[in-house]
């Protein structure tokens, strides 16, 4: 059996409709025999009758929805259609879902899942990566998983969890990501995760990032060089602790995001390790991330945009150098 | 015209009667008042009952303002004064299992569903006994597990958040409910209010909104929010059957609004109220509202609500002069009870504050702990 | 009714004979079309120029989209077969000056107000020549100093856009200039249009928003988009003047919606346009749409626009075949050529690229570069 | 004569209305004889008739026609009520104004006026720093004036960019800043300044944070040490060339923000000096944010959520010590 980063959020959705009857989907063209742009909800409308409901094109009443939902016991889950469009149900998400358990007590049991990141062609309203705006605002658990299996395990433990998940998934790893098989049981929500260990230098990154920091790895260790991965799988929390073992062991930090360069992931990264590490660097921490301008549309300049294994190991070789 | 009143005498069973035609029609037409619609005479319960929460509503919230003018409330007072015989017709219909999303003016109404006063006595103090805790203050206020939602302050934002309680209770199986939510002439404009008005239809559950053109979002005039000639002509665009609605007149507010929550449970399309009124107060006790023209002062929805109601009563003899007085020492009372009650409460302090956005204190963000401490 | 085509014969004069009308009466009322409108008799150059772009659009998209299928377009290729009337009538009527914010499906009517082919295969393929040079995409692009706005995606957001176009004119002392927007059933549900509109009737600018329902938002029916008897009726709700419109025939479409600009140019209220047809294609080429139902195909509303109009044209002898085989040939040939010059061009490469999202160059962010440079 | 700070923006509206056809001003509010929640547009519709226009409550139909009347050669101030209402706006700023200049080659010249930060009682909804929301996506300048002066001269600046400004000014400093009277000239737009001059701690800080940094300067002052205070001004472009040149005097980096903790300015300073300034720091360098929840209504928490001098004076005492 061979199973996608796609395949593995459908299937994580099936078995939670399946085991949980609060749980409903909500979103634009999730159901009916069409099952969502990306498919990742094929077949599930017919499975599960009244509980996977196409929407109107109304993202924030989209959400609302799915607050009020909560309120009232249910867990559902929204689809933004791209992250992109995320944009315009942004206040019901930091205003309405995130405030809502420290105004009230009463926590807001949404996922709200983006289908995020870059591919080839996709155009500045089709690429964006949107974590750090949700990490920024309190009340939000935002997971970015890189592998197929976490995908499967977070989707189900970000709709187990009380408080509201946004939950980033790559568009880039929905076909390119292959897993034998799913698993029963993830990491914990919260941990990051050793994808590579290494002693020379660490690299954290999470998502689709995570994949080109592994080919630059590879490539450095032809180099003599060995290079620790760090998958951080949730940028909020952040798991600060995994991150300094690491520095503790490699001395070198450089942060990988495919987002826009100012703020977000790899800046708190860096802020964090440079506050709480400080005395474990070796060398400056560096970081990389998207070029600071739209996700441009020929894949060209997308290339050129987001970063590359190679831009990551180019860099990479500077850090060990100093 | 169904949903309107007719001037009649208002009967015990208004509500049923109306119901037993409305039930087998067609979708409504936007209904539109006679002009000049004449009090009713209402010998009735209810429109007492409602008096009395419109006369404590009122003596609270003088209370309220006269605390804010003497510096004793942190941050903004937004009282409901003229608006309190529309918010009393949003409440008083209202039972266990239903959802109220109130906004800004709906003292009345929050209190006809029952939100005791202290509570919100509490709120503005910053009382930790409170909802909110101190956290939040004002009219951001709700107890969401009994069916009162906090409305957070983005206008529109809590329509779609009733629909989707309402959904979640039908899923469950739940009977006979319906949400209820409130929203100004103001808040209409908001993508918000109509992506949340959208849904409500396409979902088809049983929400009433009740908008009020008080003429005035803070002090822009009705000319610069909208342009058509009648914000109730939104209902059909949306397939919400729709009302109009004199918002000085309580009998008008109990018959038109009883009949829109009548309909929605019983599983007509979402309804909508368009009520007419002035807002009889600044935006906040802030505001002096000088901007409200003179003219707009002596149009017929400028009446004050409350006079009007208390001149049926005397009028038509429905109660004497000596029960008004004792309604009135005992509105009093009350208001007196619970500022007394939430002023001797304590205030929260930060170090003793629980600081976590989230309920699971196990995936708090430990990116320490920032502020002043 | 006013807006609405008659049946009758259409003459070389049509829009001002309707106008001579329409000025001095009162707001309409939203229109309704009779059942089963007959095709128009046409004897006008307008119809036969509106349909050559209608070929010529056809032709264009397609090719692109045998292209698609080669694998020679990345990213999505979005058509628009079956609107092309709609389309076309939104174009055609404007004039230097005038604005335009298209969205999705709108090739016809981009080329009638003047896009030249080639900048739409620029687009894409990428090209540097292009209004976008390779930044943005397919139907995201546009030339606003011409009037033509560059869409983005996120449905609703240019309504409000093209109101501020057109105060600034307004403002500016220009005059009879007009604006015109497009957008899907779908798109009339976000909160962006609500506002968008809203605001336009507000400020009382002379736009005309031509809303196509074509029965489909990508894979979601009607019935999941809105509850409301019909989209029209949201006009009296903003204060537009609203028309239905059968989006299959071509009369009518230049009827309707022409008559709409000209009120608009007139300085009436802002005009809604809703036509009814049914999108003939996927929601994008990578799309099957499997999921529209045979009975939906059987609808009316479902009739090929082109083929409607040149059955007329044979049956009126509104040209002859020779003339129409020229016109298919011509049309063939410009396709080719816009190709053609745009596979000539130069691509971006990532290395020559000016990476600034901004025009001050002076106060770029000195983050460092980014990206994989 | 002595002039506020909101006195100042209301100054530098009437300037520019007065010396550029092309301005009008558009907002909740803000005409009439009304002149805005805060007044910061008051006498201003009677002063210019037709050019400072109340609009419906619609931010986002605000921003857009603040965007279409820019492309068409108009200079539009956007009056935001609190800025914590432009989160329904900032699809408009960000994937409208944001991407345009980039996409079509046509700059849009709005600026759209963020009331920022705390004051007391003003709870959740009405208390926001936004800042780091605008600054992460590319395509916008971001200005955060913390002096009467600065919020004059860098409002006029904002007017006369040709590319989307974000002006986020703070509402606590309307009524408690004064200057004598207002310059002609500012600094350029995207320099930071020297607040005040020290060589044992760089801060870096804007807007009312600034005020709140200065005073903890000058209390540690008392205990021997001269700590310099930078003042961001813009926090994009950020001014890494100043405050890099600060540390390199100093030694040691304290970044302090009002918004919330996560990314944001302080992590972007942090990550900008550790990054490309790694050897100048003598300690690890520090930050201050309000704290990971809403912002509180009630003055005892409000004061605990937000950073104040005392706290900024400890954690400096702690950097100092290292
Ligand atoms: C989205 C949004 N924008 C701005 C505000 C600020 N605001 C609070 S109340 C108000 C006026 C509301 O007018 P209306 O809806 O008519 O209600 P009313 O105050 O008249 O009862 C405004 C502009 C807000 N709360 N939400
Ligand atoms: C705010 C927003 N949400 C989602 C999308 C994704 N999307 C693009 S086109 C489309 C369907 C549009 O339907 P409609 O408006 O009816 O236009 P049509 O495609 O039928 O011409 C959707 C959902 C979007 N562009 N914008
Ligand atoms: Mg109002
Ligand atoms: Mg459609």
């Amino acid at each position: 059996m061979s199973i996608t980063y796609l395949e593995a959020i459908r299937e994580a959705q099936a078995k939670l409709l399946h085991d949980d009857k609060r749980v409903f989907i909500y979103g634009q063209d999730v159901g009916g025999s069409f099952g969502g742009a990306f498919k990742a909800t094929k077949g599930l409308a017919k499975e599960f009758p009244g509980r996977v409901l196409n929407t109107p094109i109304s993202e924030d009443a989209m959400v609302g929805t799915a607050i009020g939902a909560a309120l009232e016991g249910m867990r559902p889950i929204v689809e933004m259609q791209f992250a992109d469009f995320s944009s315009v149900a942004l206040n019901q998400i930091l205003n309405n879902a995130g405030t809502h358990y420290w105004r009230t007590n009463i926590p807001v049991p949404i996922t709200v899942r983006l289908p995020s990141g870059g591919t080839k062609g996709s155009g500045p309203f089709h690429s964006q990566s949107m974590e750090s705006l949700y990490a920024h605002y309190p009340g939000l658990i935002v997971m970015t998983p890189a592998t197929v299996e976490d995908a499967y395990t977070m989707l189900i433990d970000a709709v187990a969890i009380d408080d509201p998940v946004v939950f980033c998934e790559h568009k880039y790893l929905y076909y390119h990501l292959k897993a034998d098989n799913l698993p029963n049981d993830g990491m914990p929500v919260g941990k990051a995760r050793i994808a590579r260990p290494g002693r020379d230098l660490t690299i954290v990154s999470y998502s689709a990032m995570l994949h080109e920091s592994l080919s630059a790895a590879e490539e450095i260790a032809k180099e003599g060089f060995e290079i620790e991965v760090v998958d951080l799988r949730t940028v909020k929390p952040l798991d600060t602790a995994t991150v300094l073992a690491s520095v503790a062991r490699t001395g070198r930090l450089l942060a990988v995001g495919e987002s826009f360069p100012w703020g977000g992931v790899t800046a708190e990264v860096i802020a964090r390790v440079s506050a709480e590490g400080f005395h474990l660097l070796d060398a400056a921490p560096a970081r990389i991330n998207a070029k600071d301008t739209p996700i441009p549309y020929h894949p060209n300049l997308w290339s050129t945009h987001r970063p590359s294994s190679k831009a990551i190991a180019a860099k990479a070789r500077k850090i060990l150098r100093e | 015209m169904l949903g309107m009143t007719d001037g009649g005498v208002f009967s015990e069973n208004f509500l049923r009667s109306r119901l037993d035609v409305g039930y087998n029609r067609p979708m409504l037409q936007t209904a539109r008042p006679k002009k000049k619609s004449q009090p009713k005479a209402p010998a009735h319960e209810k429109y007492l009952e409602a008096f009395r929460w419109m006369l404590l509503t009122r003596t609270f919230e003088e209370k309220l303002a006269s605390m804010y003018r003497g510096g004793r409330i942190t941050g903004g007072v937004y009282i409901g004064k003229g608006q309190e015989a529309v918010s009393v017709a949003c409440g008083i219909f209202l039972q266990k299992g239903d959802i109220f999303a109130p906004l800004i003016r709906d003292q009345a109404g929050r209190s006809a569903f029952g939100e005791p006063l202290v509570d919100v006595a509490r709120t503005y103090l910053g009382s930790r006994a409170g909802p909110m805790r101190g956290r939040d203050g004002n009219i951001h206020r709700g107890k969401p597990r009994d069916g009162q939602l906090a409305m957070i302050s983005h206008l529109g934002a809590m329509v779609s958040v009733v629909v989707g309680s309402l959904m979640a209770k039908r899923g469950r199986g739940e009977k006979n409910f319906i949400g209820l939510t409130t929203i100004g002439e103001g808040g209409m404009q908001t993508g918000a209010s109509h992506e949340g008005m959208n849904i409500a239809a396409v979902e088809h559950v049983p929400l009433v909104v009740v908008a009020t053109n008080n003429h005035y979002a803070y002090s822009t005039p009705n000319d610069r929010e909208f342009a058509c000639a009648n914000l109730v002509d939104r209902a059909r665009g949306y397939g919400f059957e729709g009302y109009e609605l004199d918002g000085t007149d309580l009998a008008a507010c109990l018959d038109v609004i009883g009949t829109a929550v009548k309909r929605a449970r019983a599983g007509r399309p979402p309804q909508l109220v368009v009520a007419s009124i002035l807002r009889l107060a600044g935006h906040g006790e802030h505001d002096d509202f000088s901007y409200v023209t003179d003219d707009i002062r002596r149009e017929p929805f400028a009446i004050d609500c409350l006079q009007r109601t208390e001149a049926v009563i005397r009028e038509r003899e429905l109660a004497d002069a000596e029960t008004l007085k004792r309604w009135r020492e005992e509105a009093a009372e009350d208001v007196e009870n619970a500022f007394s009650a939430a002023q001797r409460e304590p205030v929260p302090s930060g170090d003793d504050e629980d600081w976590s956005a989230i309920s699971r204190r196990d995936l708090v963000d430990e990116i320490g702990e920032g502020g002043s401490s």
